[in-house]
């Protein structure tokens, strides 16, 4: 239900909750929670059909500070909760934020499961590469050999990279961008708004007391030399349009401009899957920049909808329940 | 040779045969026929783990237990007077059970030297003399029977010989003297498709029950006449399915929907799936990836306004504990239902066991009380959902039903419910800004239930937000107040004592003071009824209490309690409800205990009485 | 630790166990049961060097008849445990025996994370697209619309591609076979076995009681039409080499060996990701035939390995620990 | 102006600032100081949720109070003699609780309109009075004065402004006559690589000293002796690193390697931490995705022959409530560990609790006991965890022990055991099939502990299955029978029972009989302890009990219960341990129970004791 309503027009401030924001001063979540409370207002919808659902970690207090129903939930279980609230009021417009400990480790089920249904929820994934509420565990995103109370020995877990998991789940949108990119940020989630079915956003998210800079070189001076944004349908060309990409088989290569033109370059096309998963596997890369924007989006019946649909339909067919008659159904008697 | 009637009070008798035998469906065929007729019937289903054991085997043999009677009953009987066994292996495992001088049915055609072998005999029961000198055998040729019943009709042969169920059933309908219509008509709807194999299925039972006619070997055949119940409609019905009816009863009686979330689990799935055939009253399920997301979706579901509830069975609640301290923190009405199975970890998923309950009081992190009901009998978890429901919405609290393997699957007739006469259920939605409130305030409660206004998402003004963390008494934002956590954590006891005020007088059945009390709470209270009755007949100052609220206790219990010399607390667990009674009354209750995956016996209860009526 | 050991050498016979098998007559599982016992003799390994975990759900039971050590555990926790087995033990050979349920729906967070560690089990999934031992409702593996008691009107969840989960969760050995496909089977867990990091094979099993002839076109007299053999380095042909498959940009056809010649097919590399993905998401495809075989095989330092390796680093490092030198550590002090 | 000296018995203080003051470090030091100079102590670290709230917020407001004596103390104290406040906030939140006439410290710099405003304060209570009548106040300013101490370092203002707690420090150091020795070298080692700041440190804790010494303000030095501890050599300790120790040195005592599986959880996570920390021990520690993960990798571990362990707070345990049914029916040896915290759900996690003992007794499906051991201080959360370990091993079972977040993150002075002297522990591992079996039975037990072999994978010719359906007593098979399941769940209650004989005999603190006795158990056995104490100087007949093992209870509990006129139960729950003694002991005892995330205060519980003392 994306349609206008008429009604006086909101602004951020409405977004804003009465409670004392407590992250650490300097956390990448400020940045995130001041540009969803700007983004909300530009939908065009009642404050009171947004709901903001997140399980545990810094990044899940979001909901506390938005003016809208919210629950802060139990670690791990923000989507499934999220999806009870869907399907009880498919009208709503129903937001999930989570970290990178709460979606994807002890949540990494639900992750898979709710996007394969392809659930209409808005999930924003605030991936710190930490635990910052537990004070600095590695998270299953931390890099190898990542030195953490936890890991005083360095880490051996081999990373999960969100757009993979994502794509393995059958998502149906996958987009990635960064805290500090604010209007990228913005963009993602109006897409996310406007995409009917599972929305995935990861967002790099700085946490500075347990993992500063884990971003630094696509926040930094050399940003636009790291980070590629993709554009449906124009071809790969990053830093200030003097490189590309190109693909040799399967295998992307970093081309200059000098001596490559546009036409060469690999067109990203949101809706090919075979090309999104190539893209995902980009992550971190030692050559590659790192692609933020939508990696992957198409259209396919979302579950809710199905749900509905499907009582609809019965009802069509046989008419609303009467209890009275199933009650009284199968084999009967009467005692005088 | 002439047959003589002889007129009974009650009957019990027990199919056996291989999982591949059909014996749950002839069980239940006979149940609905006496339920025509107009007896009153108890059920026990008794069947394996695995899906289909090998046949032959002694692990894969199931079994159906029935007590039918012209007088009220209140169990399926402790030990069958008829034995149907179908093979060598149903004669084995059930047998020990029969009583002595019983009758038994076999199907001589199976008594197979492998199938014997199989079943641990090393000579055939049916000819060693073993049986005779205690049992009244009835050594028949089914396979035979059934292949000239069904001659002409040109069917394999396979499909012939399935129909020796409804053979043996209808042996059984002419030891009963029970009509084969209402048999006759079910098989023609079950097998609208397939008219051949109606037909096959119809001329098998109805040379069965020739065959008791005319063969020379039956000699008497029992009458059991018609129950005296109240009057009104009756149907047959199973515990789970009354489980689900009462939740949808509740739900159109609130002027609620129904979202169901949850992952299926023996003995409980038949819940999922009876609510997953009511569409039509806009009944959503959601078969969760596993129980916490089962769980977690009907929070989510309660949190935006519909009545949400989630069945499962022990290790189901397990995995849900933590998501239950979150629907008691953020005090939404929510229902949880524990069809409870034989424990600990997997244990024995198909059988019966009453062990939950301390699960049910206590599995939780943290002070994190809730109610909790119990079913008492099949149809009865009808009402008992019902009344969770109606707690549940009433006080903004989640509610714990308990049933059990033996309810889930058992059944009973059931005289069907007037839907005006179900009392009124009322719930905690607000739609505005309560008058003088400047600000919502989350957990601003009614003095009457301690409910906390329901507002849910899409209501203008009302945004307001919850979560795990201990909330702030009033306004519900988080609050890390030592004053207040204290606080917060007796009101959420409080809410839950204050449910005693919707439970009704407790009955006694017998005197209100004696020489003994027999306190049961739900699968039990069969067993219970029936051992109270008899000992009551036999003179003893005997009387039964069943509880219907665990959490709270009933008011009245305590000067109830105290007029037996003896309280004597039957359960199929270790000792549960005797724990709470014994901290909570400080009297010495003793417990009869015995956990055998199967509902206790009535007589066994009585020798244990006994002991304390000296 | 593949290497032979001097020993009598073992039969079948040796890994059958005393316990009944209590399958329905008929169902899939009996031939991956006979199948492996029959295999595992020749890995030329100690019996007792065997362990066999499994979760809850029929294909679980499977612990049960093989005369090795095994656990037969909780729904959904067979690789959690399985890891316990391993890191404690790594010169065990671990097998996880688990079904479509106990292994996507409730166990899916474990699925994920063992895979991505590389954890070094040999995981067998019996994907019979259903719940067998609840009788019957539909599973993460079901495809839409399937008719079953928990969805009478049919089911409206996506199903699940297991081979693109495992490549999701970075897997280095992702596999696929087939019941009755029995010396295939033998391959494939050949293979597995001698795979140092996690092996995943799913394995189509039919389950005649609930959800019979799943996979019928695989196993029936069409079967060379419908399926097609991986293997590594080699063209990709099927149906008694009358067809092959061809790359349009990422996409596959189905082509004629009459028009076309081997050189021009795709070429099976099962270390290439990418390929691997596109390979995956032919699954259930309505004209490609049903890819099994080894899909992607690579080599990583195993996490058993590697937990190792950092105590021999530590204890080469800093000597061997001392517990008396540990309890006295800190500022200690003396009261006489 | 002359300083006098006093000298005391003991003194309890406080450090409350913000996130960012670093008051848990400060209060470290001043314990270590205290230590190192032979004083009793016992400390209680008080941190928020947050990692860091907004500085200067309420939320923020992160405080460490010690108490410290020359004589034994077993508390932390109920409420400081001296705050020291580094901000408005801190000031406003603990203001309260402290004592009349008591002594406040704040740092005058701090206490901007801003500060004061964000802490509610209306006016500056330094300015308006409102403290004068009832505190002694030094308003110092701190900022200043670090910043004249480290003039000429050409360090940045932020850099210097944050040694403002060492100032701080000094002071206090001045105030109880201790020497700055200690903290100066740990600062040099801890900033080793970075010297200057050790410098600005060292510089401001010595005018922090010299302040005190020098100021006119300053009137009153304290003394406060050395403790007579019983001989040995001590170290400082908290609970959750000696509980990680105690778990080492049972594995190492029993000649096995830790396998540690678990999940991040407060206040359990640094027990995990310390683990990782072991690697030359060979201890292997799994961060699982999960609680479930967590504890199911150590059930895996331990069937293969690993001393494996889990710790893990409420929550958690309520994940790992399935598996740990698995475990006991696989009778599996493994510790599992609940650091319990602020309950329900998410509750208080920073603040400590008592309120899981029954989640740890009840909260499994199934009847499903399992040995239950609490630690009393957090030194002894070394013995507890050895001692759980070597009933683990020794009766082949899960063993929960109980600490708290009080526990945890306390401290007190600890006599280092000597390895030798610990009990030795043992297992029940074969590596043959014990002689005249024919086939390997892996559930014949042990007569004297019902203890079940301990067969690993790798050892030839014990091949076996196990897993979570009933097993078949003796040979551990797979059994459905109904008797063989009533006698195992009778054999695992035993199991559990048997653990008595490895209770030593129970300790009463005052004489065997008397009006009262107050039972503790775990973290409140320290108020308890103290306020018993006080009583009996004051002429009461009260003794105290404190319980280690909660399941079983000890044998001679119940003899020891009846010689007292009333029994008292405090605990930080709502009542909890009193369910179980009343349930089996049938007195009416009574509970003292207040849920305020914090420890009880023995003041308070001395007064509910006169109450009952007439
Ligand atoms: C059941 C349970 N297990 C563990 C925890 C402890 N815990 C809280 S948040 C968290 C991880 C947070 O990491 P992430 O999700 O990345 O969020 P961040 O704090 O980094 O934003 C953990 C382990 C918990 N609250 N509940
Ligand atoms: C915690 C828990 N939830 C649910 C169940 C019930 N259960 C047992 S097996 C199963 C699913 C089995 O499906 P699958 O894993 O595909 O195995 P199959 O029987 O098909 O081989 C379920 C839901 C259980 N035993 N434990
Ligand atoms: S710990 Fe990290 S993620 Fe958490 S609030 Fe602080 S900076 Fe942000
Ligand atoms: S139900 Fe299906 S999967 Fe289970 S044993 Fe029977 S045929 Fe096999
Ligand atoms: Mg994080
Ligand atoms: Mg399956």
């Amino acid at each position: 239900m994306t349609e206008k309503i008429e009604f006086a027009p909101l602004t951020k401030k409405d977004f804003v909750s009465d409670q004392a924001v407590r992250w650490c001063p300097g956390c990448g979540d400020y940045a995130i929670l001041a540009q969803t409370q700007k983004n909300m207002p530009t939908f065009g919808r009642k404050k009171e059909d947004f709901v903001f659902v997140s399980g545990i970690g810094c990044s899940s207090r979001f909901p506390y500070y938005m003016n809208t129903y919210g629950f802060h939930s139990i670690h791990g279980r923000a989507l499934p909760i999220a999806s009870g609230v869907k399907l009880a009021n498919p009208d709503l417009s129903v937001w999930v934020v989570t970290g990178d400990g709460d979606a994807l480790s002890i949540g990494g089920n639900h992750f898979l499961h709710t996007l394969r249904r392809n659930m209409d929820l808005n999930i924003l994934l605030f991936n710190n590469r930490i635990y910052g509420l537990t004070k600095g565990q590695y998270s299953p995103t931390s890099e190898v050999g990542k030195i953490t109370k936890a890991s005083p020995f360095g880490s051996l877990d081999y990373p999960l990279n969100p757009p993979a998991v994502a794509l393995g789940s059958q998502a149906t949108f996958v987009a990635r961008t960064i805290d500090r990119w604010q209007s990228h940020l913005a963009s993602m989630m109006e897409r996310a708004y406007h995409h009917s079915g599972g929305s995935f956003i990861e967002v790099y998210q700085n946490c500075l007391i347990f993992n500063d800079n884990a971003f630094e070189s696509y926040t930094g001076a050399d940003k636009l030399e790291n980070v590629i944004e993709l554009k449906h349908g124009e071809p790969m060309v990053f830093a200030k349009g003097t490189k590309g990409i190109k693909l040799d088989g399967f295998t992307p290569k970093v081309v200059s401009m000098d001596e490559f033109s546009l036409d060469d370059l690999l067109v990203h096309d949101e809706t090919n899957l075979d090309l999104a998963n190539i893209i995902s596997n980009w992550t971190s890369h030692p050559i590659l920049p790192e692609p933020i924007g939508v990696i992957y989006a198409i259209n396919k019946p979302t579950y809710n909808e199905q749900v509905d649909k499907q009582i609809e339909t019965t009802i069509d067919n046989i008419g609303p329940g009467d209890l009275e008659k199933l009650l009284n159904s199968g084999d009967t008697w009467v005692v005088e | 040779m002439p047959k003589t009637t002889k007129t009974l009070d009650l009957a019990v008798i027990r199919f056996a045969g291989d999982s591949g035998d059909g014996m749950q469906l002839t069980g239940g065929r006979f149940t609905d026929t006496a339920a025509v007729v107009g007896n009153d019937i108890s059920t026990l289903p008794d069947y394996p783990a695995e899906i289909r054991a090998p046949a032959g085997s002694l692990a894969g043999v199931s079994a159906f237990q029935i007590q039918f009677s012209s007088k009220e009953i209140h169990t399926p009987g402790d030990t069958p007077g008829v034995l149907v066994a179908m093979n060598p292996a149903a004669l084995k495992v059930h047998l020990p059970e029969l009583i002595r001088g019983g009758t038994i049915i076999v199907n001589a055609d199976a008594f197979s030297k492998k199938n014997l072998t199989f079943a641990g005999f090393e000579t055939n029961p049916l000819e060693d003399g073993s049986l005779d000198d205690e049992y009244i055998v009835y050594s028949v040729e089914m396979n035979k029977m059934v292949t000239h019943a069904c001659k002409g009709m040109d069917l394999p042969a396979k499909i012939v010989l399935r129909t020796r169920n409804l053979f043996a059933l209808g042996i059984l309908y002419w030891m009963y003297d029970r009509p084969l219509e209402p048999t006759e008509n079910w098989l023609e709807t079950k097998f609208a498709k397939k008219p051949e194999i109606a037909e096959a299925n119809k001329r098998a039972l109805n040379a069965g029950y020739n065959y008791g006619n005319t063969a020379e070997i039956f000699t008497t055949r029992y009458k059991i006449e018609k129950a005296t119940l109240p009057s009104g409609t009756y149907r047959n019905i199973n515990g789970n399915y009354a489980t689900a009816l009462g939740v949808l009863a509740a739900a159109e009686k609130a002027n609620l929907k129904v979202f169901y979330g949850g992952y299926p689990i023996t003995p409980a799935s038949d819940i999922l799936h009876a609510m997953s055939s009511w569409k039509q009253f806009g009944v959503k399920t959601f078969q969760a990836e596993d129980e916490i997301a089962g769980i977690a979706s009907t929070i989510g579901a309660a949190f935006a306004g519909n009545f949400a509830v989630t069945a499962t069975s022990g290790p189901g609640v397990a995995l849900k504990s933590e998501a239950l301290g979150l629907a008691i923190i953020t005090e939404l009405p929510l229902l949880i239902i524990n069809v409870q199975r034989g424990g600990p970890s997997t244990g024995l998923p198909t059988k019966t066991e009453q062990s939950d309950l301390l699960q049910a009081m206590y599995g939780r992190n943290g002070e994190a009380p809730m109610p909790i009901i119990a079913a008492a009998t099949p149809g009865d978890c009808f009402f008992a959902a019902y009344e969770a429901a109606r707690v549940a919405l009433k006080y903004m609290t989640p509610v714990f039903l308990l049933t059990d393997g033996y309810l889930a699957n058992g059944s009973e007739p059931w005289k069907i419910p007037s839907l005006d006469k179900l009392p009124d259920i009322e719930t905690n939605l607000i739609d505005a800004l309560p008058d003088g409130e400047e600000s919502f305030l989350s957990y601003q409660r009614d003095a009457e239930t301690f409910g906390r206004p329901w507002a849910i998402p899409s209501v203008a003004g009302l945004e307001h937000r919850i979560g795990g963390l201990e909330k702030k008494d009033g306004s519900g934002n988080v609050c890390y107040e030592p004053d207040n956590h204290h606080q917060m954590t007796v009101i959420r006891q409080e809410k839950v004592n204050k449910v005693v005020q919707e439970i009704a007088p407790t009955r006694i059945i017998g005197e209100t003071s004696g020489d003994l009390l027999i306190l049961s709470w739900g699968g039990a209270s069969g067993t219970a009824r029936s051992a109270t009755e008899q000992l009551q007949e036999e003179g003893f100052a005997v009387s039964h209490v069943n509880l219907r609220w665990i959490n709270p206790l009933p008011s009245d219990l305590k000067d109830i309690l105290k007029q037996f010399k003896k309280v004597l607390i039957p359960e199929i667990n270790n000792g549960q409800l005797i724990k709470i009674i014994r901290a909570e009354y400080l009297i010495d209750a003793v417990g009869y205990n015995v956990v055998r995956g199967k509902p206790l016996r009535a007589s066994l209860l009585i020798e244990k009485a006994k002991e304390w009526l000296g």
